[in-house]
């Protein structure tokens, strides 16, 4: 661990579609990309036991999560020759639809992104203390497990 | 020995608490981990990693008198 | 091949980053799916032999192209559980740093997306009769070779 | 037989044009490819396969009377 507090990954609510096209019209200047690849995790209106999820909420242990998500993208940049990397997590209620979590890699050529970005992806899903509550139409709610 | 303890997700529910500040005498995390089983009998059940100084550890790490917390499964993304 | 017309999947010109944006949109109200993955290929600004590429100007047999662009999708249809998958590719003029690819795929679980993804990319490279004319900065031009 | 020729990308460049009309005696895409070698010399320094009908196809394959197409190596995306 280094002095330098870890940026913030979390922002409050969903995160809006127009967000994830500016950050990619951010990119358009960098022109040793070739390539880019996008994760996005959008919550699921899953049925259980007879009942529809209408949301999750998300919280998270945020100063650790903010120390793995660094760490994670550390060793992304060294394992993968990558140019950018953008994560962006939500914290709070996202309405089945909206959108959780954004992944975003970008290198000169093309097969190192496809690598890099489920990398990245599987090690948020097992490495950062985040939770979701996933809420029911009828205000009933179960805790998520990742898979 | 004064140590915070935070609780998340599934476990903050069975304790009730999101945090709480506690004059400790054990030596280990197990040590923690039986004290707080005795407070929050339902915690037995629940599946739960703990965290010291913001990285997991094993019951038998020793407690350094920081922050410790107790971390359900995780589910991000 | 049927008698059905394939899909059109050429965009005239670079693919604008508020038309992703709106396309991630429209995925909000398909509640059944956890995940999106994103290709988006981007014109590299490469030097070559001292000069430096400026534009693609694109080309394709298009009959041809669009055929070929309809079997990866049914292929990629039948080998991953996919909900929506989304291909674009500019034709004419994309400048250095503005995007010529737009590959698009959903599914429930994110596990597939990425295999499903990587493998819609390589095809469209490997089988699609489209032609990149790399053009530099003194209007001479190479013909680009995919590797 | 009358056979329709489209030309793309760097072969179109060595023909001058996008496509032409001729017609043509041969049986097989080898033939055509030698009548073409003939028309247009530095043809024979370039790479490309032959499609006919959308389809790609080897030099073997007997010429049909529909669209052919030269297509230099792929580079989309």
């Amino acid at each position: 661990m280094t002095d330098k507090k870890p940026k913030n990954v979390f922002k409050q609510g969903p995160i809006p579609s127009e967000f994830i096209g500016e950050s990619i019209a951010k990119h358009q200047t960098k022109t040793s990309i070739g390539a880019h690849n996008i994760f996005l995790g959008q919550v699921r209106a899953d049925v259980i036991d007879g009942k529809t999820v209408s949301a999750i909420e998300y919280t998270a242990y945020e100063d650790m999560a903010n120390v793995k998500f660094d760490a994670i993208r550390e060793s992304a940049f060294e394992k993968f020759e990558l140019t950018c990397m953008h994560i962006y997590h939500s914290l709070g209620i996202v309405n089945a639809g909206e959108i959780c979590l954004f992944v975003f890699v970008s290198s000169p050529r093309r097969k190192v992104v496809f690598k890099a970005l489920e990398y990245i992806v599987e090690e948020i899903k097992a490495q950062v203390p985040v939770f979701g509550k996933e809420i029911f139409e009828d205000d009933t709610h179960q805790w998520k497990i990742n898979n | 020995m004064i140590i915070t303890i935070k609780y998340f997700g599934l476990i903050a529910e069975v304790t009730s608490q999101e945090e709480e500040t506690i004059d400790f005498s054990g030596n280990t995390i197990a040590d923690i981990i039986n004290f707080l089983n005795s407070k929050y009998p339902d915690l037995k059940n629940k599946d739960f990693q703990v965290a010291q100084n913001q990285e997991l550890i094993s019951e038998k790490t020793k407690i350094t008198g920081q922050e410790i917390a107790l971390l359900p499964p995780f589910s991000g993304g």
